[in-house]
């Protein structure tokens, strides 16, 4: 272990020290480095993925070094099931974005690229962190490298991007500060008198008392539940995602919002399992309601971007149920966790599509103003064809695991839900279906051309594509890995 | 003389200087109001230092003569500046500053 | 080569073909992807063969062979692994199959040759018939779920083939979404199946129903009332049978193939394969015999009445999948399984034959303007006729064996039984009637003006390409559906093909002659071999013989009835519809299920979208929760602000308040 | 009679201070432009250097010095940190400045360092009358210096409403002293620390709290008395603004921290729920408050006040885990201040807008060495992570919860959520707005920002660019980026993120700081 | 006797507090300040303070008052009505917020249970606030009070120096400071056009 210990720190800041060297030496090489720092990362996620231990519990390749005594704040990095496959996701999406940036260029992309750079390692360190305060600091971190991406390269008028950027930030972040002082309470009160910690693993060994619980849960449930986000806090969603420039979207859409649920696993549960017990309903509903609210609203909506925002909304509401299905075998937090990574894999070609398809209609993301693309490009037609139908998770697909997990965890607690959260699986294929139609088959749009996609786009999605054929044939790959740690997160609640 | 009749006198006349302090416009008096009011702190102190028996009070008086010197110098040369400014002197009249 | 290569060998050469064509799409020459696509398909049907004679090899016992490639989801006591069940059923589906769509395949090469989508329509069908015999080889709950919905899939594309035409696409979505209601009800039943049993395996579930389940136990029911849903989306089973009228969209070989022959009888092929459950449930099994019996019923009418040629066949399919529905929900699973292939026989047979006459016919598609093509093209004519005979059951067509064992097994069943198979009969002269109501007004009467171009030998074309459901103008440009048609008379290949299938629909049924050659009987055995009723349930031969007697006179009266109506008195068939106005009108809106679902479920669901877009988003999240604290903050920034009033004096006036207010809390609080 | 024994080591900061002050008032007086451009502000900055070397060398020696009417602690060290990181700060920034010509380059900068020394008294003073005294030697300098820019009317007008307002505080103040006296006995804090106990429930004693809380409140702008820090924020002129935004709260909360966590915590019971309220007040007030305005230094001031908010409620629990997390944030406070408050001046002297937010559109795309400090600033003012204000909020929440203050943790955060719709409208301004109008100075200003009529002022007259004549010298100046502001800001800027990462050291300073006040938990 | 007095006294310095706030006239004002700042003298001698009572007469009366008579005389005495434009509501809050202030003060006093500040006061020796007394007490206990509190009149005077002095462009052109003379040799004057121009500059545009 002592030999690896180095490494972590190096995936987590390769990205930015590269970015900073790249925009150092000139907005001509910039994205190039860029892309070989966010390739780096990839290949060292593969590496970690091969090298993990499979089936031991606990962390891997732990890095824990005193940072801030005062406050008893450790620099505490560690791999387990749980963030394995989601650290792999992180670094291939923006491996893919930022070879997207590199083969059409950006206007200053030092800057761009530095901030998408940052972006990466603070989501690296949300996901690796094994203390409170550190993930809190990575938390929060994410966001101003978006605030940035979508202020000054958004799409739409000034108005509109500002008024999205302040949704977007005070939005979440109203969540995350929230979340800050519950994580400050947490440390505190276990420690009550003792010596602070904000290490995860000490402060899962304190038992703070229900109440106490209760309201520190419902302050990360709230960050999280934003930052998803969830009915009906998604208010800040439809802006953002139309301001946001596509690849930072696809990023954003892709591994942001499994932070969030990623959180509920990692930290609620283990910290707050009676809590977590007492609003269990509460939360189920919630989730629900965003699955139903979410497809319903993917189903109206005509503007691409957020036909496939609400179905995030919709397919997030998924992993949450999972989550909170508490049955023994964890079944559920097993969905839950292959469901993130399936998410991320399927949503980010769908939005590199969505940019191809902008292209080909004249700009407008409308599908109103798409139609017959499939014609001169069948390439592309089946790509998207794969990413839609896997979204709709169809049986066959790696989501179709995920889902049969979350619901059959939770038809074993609460079989009424499941049956409800059912429909959500009808009305993903009704609207993905009606997208895919809408844009490639019909009849053409008036100023539609149909073109097959270039190398350079074929290059980002191809493999994207590739890989989501793969995970639906060997799913288990996942399974087997976060198995161990799933059961340990769950334990905390279901004894 | 109880050591209590003192004290009453000091607190009207603390609260006569509030009073100025409140109602008048011309800095000059607010200034003067003010005054009163350190003045009733003094006789307080004072007061106390009798009370006591011992003499910090009294000390203590000094020095608030002094700050009060100093802040009347102070007071009246910015009042004196207004007036070189061709402002008018009356504190209602300063409300470019607000919001 | 062993069992389970042949196995996977049946699998994996439809998969490669689909692969190969595909990724070649730009090498392959003209023509090119058809031949792929049949000879990968007929590699399959050579090896289902093989497996055949495999399987025969093996002892009765040991005829159940599992073999599993990998772990698929097998986690937190899940054991999903990807794993085929080789077995006498397993088999016999899969050469059905990869038979019927070997013909079919045939059929295209030439039938579709002049459209522009030739590789792609072959890459959709051998993906089609790679996801049917990933159905029916499927050896867990899991993988039958990913062959049931991938067959749904490749129905869609192939449905909205055409996908120029919004009604093909929409066709094909709905089709869609209906078989994904069919999955979840698939999976919902796994679920209740798997909390009792514990596994996803068949043999493992199967093997221990008794323990996991009590007669009848409730779990045990609601799964199986699951499977059936899904059996009923996919088989298109009252009142889920909306989509397949209109899946008539695509091409006719993807109708004769899809909604004909194979992926619709999935239904019946999930129920025989369930049958130790259904047998544990039989409430759940009653159901599927009566929901069977009413499709079959309901279908029949509608076909009276339908005009579109295709839709005719399709409702007849409904129909003649309800019998089978019913056979193996009465746990007559011979009965079911051999009017299964029968009708995969025949129908396809029907629908080629159709193709030929629409090819003649450009494309028009309406029954009300066809006729007399009895010249023009003789050898669709025969088996056109051919089919007909087979499906109303005239001896000794295969229709006639197959379906009347059925009747005759429902009947024997139990005494409510009888009134099905009584239903039962009445449809059988229905079909006759229907058929020959087709066969008759597009074959015989005087000649329309396409049969007398064909009889001057040269094909009619139509002056502009018009879409048969909504007659709207096309957009041909693009070259789909081709600008040329091509029919039975002029095409090898699709005369290979539809006189292979007459034969068969000819001979088919001497497979199994009650009391005479069982042979199809027997071999089903070791699959059926824990089944109560297999051996026990058997019609008496007296019933038996009254059974075939009375269908055959109902199919000869039908057919009589027909030619009365249609050929000898030809407004007839106007008056009488004046008469019965109402029950034309109702038999005609396909009783009314599109409108009523549209009602119930569409409608409300896309009021709530809009709802929600216009009303919800506007007034909740932006109004209450974003405008409602800013305006807060708002109003308290302006309070503030208007307190600073810039008045010195005031200032100082709240100081003092403050120490006022802080003092005479002190005081208070203090003592 | 002898007098008594005088620590020399202990009030060396002081006496350096003082000499200093002397020094540079003399010095001042002579007339090259080369004593008043260059030599009395490096000795003012020497001076100030000097003392804080001394500070550093006296760290941990917990002395009190002058028969107990100073405390030369590591919280009067610590606090005297700040003041001299504010002072040197100032003097970069007055540079070039009006105000400095104006008052006269010595007389400005002697103030500004007996201001220093106020400070340093105040905060240090263990004595009712020596509080009192640093508490106007803080005051009155401060009175002046605002109003040192004669020729704009904001700037006299922010002068006397400081004075008068300030005075009626130090009336305020001085009342409560004396009461307390009267009700203790004594002017020593120990002396009324043991008597606390017996007179703890007299209503004299608790008048006395009252009005003791006012004053000292009243300095460090705490809701409802807060009122005269905008407008005084606003018309002073910039670097007073700043040095006030930063000193003069340091000195209010080191005297607050000394006097409520010492001479009168045997009555916490009695003034920390009213501290409290008063907190989520002010947080409240401040931050509500610095929502749409359109003056920058406006904003800042109201963001100042939510800021002493948050720093009431490490006052509140009055634990030296309080103590600590109070010293951390002012360390933090002043700097990203310090970053925000150069910015803005540079701004001033580059576009006509003065300190209007205008000013800093399109900073992002032409000006990006104040931009990221600006951007980095304001962040960190908001508490984004990776910056000083993080983790001070961190402490200050942690200190709150720890000593059962849950809700005023809960609060803080509101409040910082509420703030970040005006931090910012900032950043926004300086990357997402489009550039500005031309940053060529607009007529009749010079590139100095200020009036040019300034250039009348007698020292001010050879101030090169400060005479009106828009000549090729006014227009080097104004594109010239200068550089001392620049430093100030990129130096602030980059502490402000070192503080963020490794804040190790400096929490150790704090902890220190708190240890010295005795008698606490 | 020493009732008398007080009493005397205690109602001169009043009356001298009521008139500084209420005579319209700053300059009575003033003086009504100078009477009351007498009795309160008179008062500090009752209390044994005899150092400070003359500080008060000497310093205070005398030096600061003058200060004050001058700066009125030099700004002349505009009499502002007592309660500005904007209504009585002034008048009332002063009365009201004083009085609840009295009141406060009232339960302070009179409530207090403090021994002392009922008698004459304690332990008073001959010497008590004697000059001598107060001048150890400045050299021992307070010596830093007084330094600091000498540097507190530095300040002052450099202060009102800053803001007193005599400057250009701010008085009517007429008056020429020895700033101006100054600076004319060094570097040439404004002209009026130039200053003219100028003035109108004052303030940062944009408010």
């Amino acid at each position: 272990m002592e030999q690896l210990t180095i490494h972590l720190s190096i995936l987590l800041f390769w990205p930015l020290a590269l970015a900073l060297f790249g925009a150092s030496i000139g907005r001509r090489i910039a994205p190039a480095i860029a892309v070989f720092g966010a390739l780096v990362p990839f290949g060292y996620a593969i590496v970690l993925l091969l090298d993990f231990d499979t089936g031991a519990a606990g962390l891997q390749y732990v890095t824990d070094d005193a940072w801030i005594e005062a406050l008893g704040i450790r620099y505490k990095l560690g791999l387990d099931g749980l963030n394995l496959w989601l650290v792999a996701l992180t670094t291939l999406l923006f491996a893919a974005a930022a070879l997207w940036v590199f083969l059409r260029p950006v206007e200053r992309p030092r800057l761009f690229t530095f901030h998408l750079a940052l972006a990466e390692t603070a989501v690296l360190g949300a996901f690796l962190a094994q203390d409170l305060a550190l993930f809190v600091l990575f938390f929060d971190l994410m966001l101003v490298p978006f605030y940035f991406l979508v202020g000054q390269w958004g799409s739409g008028g000034r108005e509109e991007i500002v008024a999205a950027t302040y949704k977007l930030i005070i939005y979440t972040l109203v969540g995350s500060l929230l979340m800050l002082a519950g994580a400050v309470g947490t440390a505190v009160l276990s420690a009550d008198g003792g010596t602070l910690s904000f290490v995860l693993s000490d402060l899962a060994q304190a038992e703070l008392d229900e109440s106490t619980q209760r309201w520190i849960f419902v302050t990360f449930a709230l960050a999280f539940l934003i930052k998803m986000p969830m009915f009906p806090f998604h208010g800040w969603m439809p802006d953002a995602y139309r301001a946001m420039p596509l690849p930072a979207l696809a990023i954003f859409s892709g591994v942001l919002s499994k932070v969030a649920a990623y959180g509920f696993l990692k930290i609620v549960l283990p910290l707050f399992p009676a809590a977590a017990q007492d609003y269990q309903t509460l939360i189920l509903v919630l989730a629900l309601l965003s699955i139903v609210y979410g497809s319903a609203q993917a189903f109206t909506q005509t503007n691409t971007r957020l036909v496939l925002g609400y179905s995030s909304v919709a397919q997030l509401g998924f992993i949450v149920l999972g989550i909170f299905a508490f049955d023994p075998e964890g079944r559920g937090g097993q969905g839950a966790v292959l469901q993130m990574v399936n998410h991320g894999l399927v949503v980010a070609p769908l939005f590199f599509i969505v940019a191809l398809l902008a292209e080909r209609s004249g700009g407008s993301e409308d599908i109103r103003d798409m139609g017959g693309l499939a014609f001169r490009a069948p390439v592309l037609a089946s790509l998207f064809l794969i990413s839609a139908l896997a979204t709709l998770a169809m049986p066959g697909s790696a989501n179709f695991v995920g889902e049969f997990l979350i619901l059959l965890g939770l038809f074993e607690t609460k079989l009424a839900m499941a049956v409800i959260a059912f429909s959500g699986v009808a009305l993903a294929s009704v609207y993905m279906l009606r997208m895919y139609i809408r844009t490639m088959h019909n009849r053409a749009g008036e100023r539609t051309d149909s073109r097959e996609l270039t190398v350079g786009d074929a290059i980002v999605i191809v493999p994207l594509v590739l890989l989501i054929i793969a995970f639906a044939l060997y799913p288990q790959a996942a399974l087997r890995d976060s198995e161990p740690a799933v059961e340990a997160s769950i334990q905390e609640v279901v004894r | 003389m109880s050591i209590t009749w003192y004290l009453c006198v000091s607190a009207i006349v603390f609260c006569t200087g509030v009073g100025g302090v409140l109602t008048r416009r011309n800095p000059l008096v607010v200034l003067l109001s003010l005054e009163l009011m350190l003045n009733a702190a003094n006789l307080a102190l004072v007061a106390f230092a009798r009370a006591h028996g011992n003499q910090e009070g009294q000390i203590f008086a000094l020095i608030v003569m002094v700050v009060a010197a100093c802040e009347v110098a102070v007071g009246l040369g910015l009042i004196v500046a207004l007036y070189r400014r061709r402002l008018p002197i009356d504190v209602d009249e300063l409300r470019e500053l607000q919001g | 080569m062993g069992l389970e290569t042949f196995g996977w060998l049946i699998l994996l050469c439809p998969l490669a073909g689909c692969v190969v064509i595909s990724l070649g799409a730009k090498l392959w020459p003209e023509g090119a992807p058809g031949w792929i696509g049949t000879a990968a398909i007929a590699a399959s049907f050579a090896s289902s063969i093989g497996a055949l004679f495999a399987l025969e090899d093996l002892g009765e016992e040991e005829r159940q062979v599992v073999t599993v490639a990998w772990d698929y989801a097998s986690t937190a006591g899940v054991d999903a692994q990807l794993s085929l069940l080789l077995d006498p059923l397993s088999i016999f589906m899969a050469l059905t199959v990869s038979g019927v769509s070997t013909l079919i395949h045939l059929y295209s090469v030439s039938y579709m040759r002049s459209d522009r989508g030739y590789t792609r329509f072959f890459a959709y069908l051998n993906f089609f018939v790679f996801s049917m015999l990933l159905l029916v080889l499927a050896g867990n709950f899991l993988l039958l779920i990913v062959g049931w919905a991938f067959v749904g899939a490749a129905s869609y594309l192939l449905i909205s083939y055409w996908y120029r035409r919004t009604t093909a696409t929409r066709a094909g979505i709905k089709a869609f979404v209906i078989n994904v209601i069919g999955d979840i009800g698939l999976v919902l039943g796994t679920y209740f199946i798997f909390k009792g049993s514990g596994s996803l395996d068949f043999l493992t579930t199967f093997d221990s129903v008794e323990e996991s389940f009590s007669r009848n136990d409730g779990d045990l029911v609601a799964g199986c009332i699951g499977l059936l849903v899904g059996a009923f989306a996919k088989s298109a089973q009252v009142p889920l049978h909306t989509w397949l009228p209109d899946a008539m969209e695509g091409p006719t070989p993807v109708s004769a193939l899809i909604h004909a022959a194979t992926m619709v009888t999935a239904g019946v092929y999930l129920i025989a394969r369930m049958h130790p459950l259904f047998e544990q449930a039989p409430t759940a099994a009653d159901v599927g015999a009566i929901v069977g019996c009413a499709t079959l019923v309901i279908a029949a009418t509608i076909a009276l009445v339908v005009t579109d040629l295709k839709r005719v066949i399709a409702y007849s399919t409904m129909s003649q999948i309800g019998y089978m529905i019913m056979a193996v929900s009465s746990f007559a699973y011979t009965a079911g399984l051999f009017h299964l292939m029968t009708h995969a026989f025949f129908k396809a047979l029907l629908f080629m034959a159709a193709g030929s006459v629409i090819a003649a016919m450009a494309g028009n598609q309406n029954l009300d303007e066809m006729g007399g093509f009895r010249r023009a093209m003789p050898f669709t004519f025969g088996c056109m006729v051919i089919g007909g005979l087979a499906l109303s059951g005239v001896p000794p067509f295969s229709g006639f064996f197959s379906k009347d064992e059925i009747l005759a097994y429902v009947a024997a069943r139990d005494d409510w039984h009888v009134a099905l198979a009584g239903l039962g009969f009445v449809g059988s002269l229905l079909t006759a009637i229907y058929t020959f109501r087709m066969i008759f007004r597009a074959f015989l009467g005087d000649p329309v003006e396409p049969a007398r171009d064909l009889e001057q030998g040269h094909l009619y074309h139509a002056p502009e390409h018009t879409n048969p459901a909504t007659g709207e103008v096309e957009d041909t440009d693009v070259g789909f559906p081709g600008a040329d048609h091509h029919i039975a008379e002029q095409e090898g290949s699709m005369k290979v093909a539809m006189g292979c299938l007459a034969v068969l629909a000819i001979v088919g049924g001497f497979l199994q002659i009650p009391g005479v050659t069982e042979v199809l009987h027997h071999f089903l055995e070791p699959t059926f071999a824990d089944s109560a009723y297999y051996e026990e349930l058997h019609p008496s031969d007296g019933l038996t013989a009254l059974g075939l007697f009375t269908g055959t006179v109902l199919a000869l009266g039908g057919i009589a009835l027909a030619y009365h109506l249609w050929v000898r008195t030809p407004d007839a068939p106007g008056s009488l519809r004046a008469k019965l106005a109402p029950v034309h009108s109702f038999f005609f809106n396909k009783w009314y299920f599109d409108e009523i679902i549209n009602t119930l479920i569409v409608r409300p669901f896309a009021w709530f979208g809009r709802f929600g877009r216009n009303t919800f988003e506007r007034i909740v999240i932006s109004g209450l929760f974003v405008g409602g604290t800013t305006g807060a903050v708002r109003a308290g920034s302006a309070a503030v602000r208007a307190a600073q009033s810039g008045y010195l004096r005031y200032y100082a006036a709240l100081l003092l308040l403050g120490v006022t207010v802080l003092g005479a809390y002190f005081l208070l609080a203090g003592s | 009679m002898k007098g008594p024994t005088i620590d020399w080591a202990a009030i060396s900061p002081l006496v350096t201070l003082t000499a200093g002050a002397c020094l540079v008032l003399m010095v001042g007086l002579l007339r090259p432009a080369f004593v008043r451009n260059t030599l009395v502000p490096g000795l003012t900055g020497a001076t100030l250097g000097a003392a804080a070397g001394l500070g550093a060398w006296q760290w941990g020696e917990n002395t009190s010095v002058m028969a107990g009417a100073l405390a030369i602690d590591d919280l009067t060290l610590a606090m005297l940190m700040v003041f001299v990181v504010a002072g040197v700060a100032t003097v970069m920034l007055s540079a070039r400045s009006l105000a400095a010509a104006e008052a006269g380059h010595g007389e400005y900068h002697a103030l500004l360092l007996l201001a220093v020394l106020g400070m340093v008294v105040l905060t240090g003073s263990t004595n009712l009358v020596s509080l009192f005294v640093g508490f106007e030697l803080l005051s009155i300098p401060l009175y002046v210096l605002c109003a040192t820019e004669l020729r704009r009317e904001h700037s006299l007008e922010s002068g006397l409403k400081y004075l008068i307002i300030g005075s009626l505080g130090s009336a305020v103040l001085l009342y409560g002293l004396a009461l307390l006296y009267g009700a203790t006995g004594s002017t020593d804090f120990a002396t009324i620390a043991a008597s606390v106990g017996e007179v703890g429930d007299d209503p004299l004693f608790l008048t006395s709290l009252a009005l003791i809380v006012t004053g000292l409140a009243f300095k460090a702008s705490v809701a409802p008395f807060h009122q005269w820090t905008p407008d005084v924020y606003e018309g002073a002129p910039t670097p007073i603004t700043a040095f006030m935004a930063v000193a003069t709260k340091a000195a209010a909360f080191g005297i607050l921290l000394r006097l409520f966590d010492v001479a009168l915590i045997g009555a916490a019971n009695d003034w920390a729920p009213a501290l409290a309220v008063l907190a989520v007040t002010t947080i409240v007030v401040g931050n509500v408050g610095a929502i749409g305005q359109s003056s920058i230094k406006r904003m800042l001031a109201y963001s100042s006040v939510a800021q002493a908010g948050y720093m009431l409620a490490g006052v509140v629990v009055s634990t030296r885990l309080g103590v600590s997390a109070v010293v951390f944030y002012l360390f933090a406070y002043s700097v990203m201040n310090l970053a925000a408050f150069a910015v803005v001046i540079a701004r001033e002297r580059e576009t006509p807008y003065g300190d209007d937010l205008r000013a800093l559109h399109g900073l992002g795309a032409d000006r990006p060495w104040l931009a990221w400090p600006m951007t980095i600033a304001m962040l960190s003012l908001a508490g984004f992570p990776v910056t000083a204000g993080f983790f001070g909020k961190i402490y200050l929440i942690d200190a709150a919860v720890d000593n059962g203050y849950a809700f005023l943790g809960v609060a803080i955060v509101l409040g910082s959520a509420i703030s970040l719709a005006y931090y910012l409208r900032v950043v926004a301004a300086v990357w997402l707005a489009a550039p500005g109008v031309s940053h060529a100075p607009a007529p009749l200003v010079t590139p100095g920002g200020q009036p040019a009529i300034a250039g009348g002022s007698a020292e001010a007259g050879e101030e090169p660019g400060t005479v009106a004549a828009p000549g090729p010298v006014a227009e080097d100046r104004s594109d010239s980026p200068q550089l001392e502001v620049a430093i100030v800001a990129v130096v602030c800027a980059a502490a402000t993120i070192a503080m963020g990462i490794y804040p190790g050291p400096l929490f150790d300073v704090a902890r220190d700081a708190g240890a010295a006040l005795s008698g606490l938990l | 006797m020493a009732e008398v007095t007080f009493f005397f006294a205690a109602i001169v310095a009043l009356a001298g507090a009521f008139g500084t706030v209420l005579l319209r006239n700053p300059f009575y004002s003033v003086l009504a300040l100078v009477c009351h700042l007498l009795g309160l003298a008179a008062l500090f001698l009752l209390l044994r303070a005899e150092f400070v009572a003359a500080a008060q007469v000497i310093v205070y009366a005398g030096a600061v008052m003058v200060l004050y008579v001058f700066v009125v005389a030099y700004v002349g005495g505009q009499d502002k009505p007592l309660s500005p434009r904007h209504g009585p509501g002034m008048r009332a809050i002063a009365i009201l917020f004083s009085g609840a202030l009295l009141v406060e003060f009232a339960f302070a006093v009179l409530g207090s249970s403090l021994s002392v500040l009922d008698g004459e006061g304690t332990g008073f020796f001959s010497a008590f606030g004697s000059p001598a007394q107060i001048g150890e007490q400045f050299l021992t206990k307070f010596l830093l009070v007084f330094e600091i509190a000498s540097l507190l009149l530095l300040v002052a005077a450099v202060g009102a120096v800053i803001l007193a002095r005599r400057r250009s462009g701010l008085d009517d052109p007429r008056e020429l400071s020895v700033a101006d003379l100054l600076r004319s040799q060094e570097s040439g004057t404004l002209t009026d056009a130039e200053r003219g121009s100028l003035q109108e500059a004052a303030g940062p545009p944009g408010r």
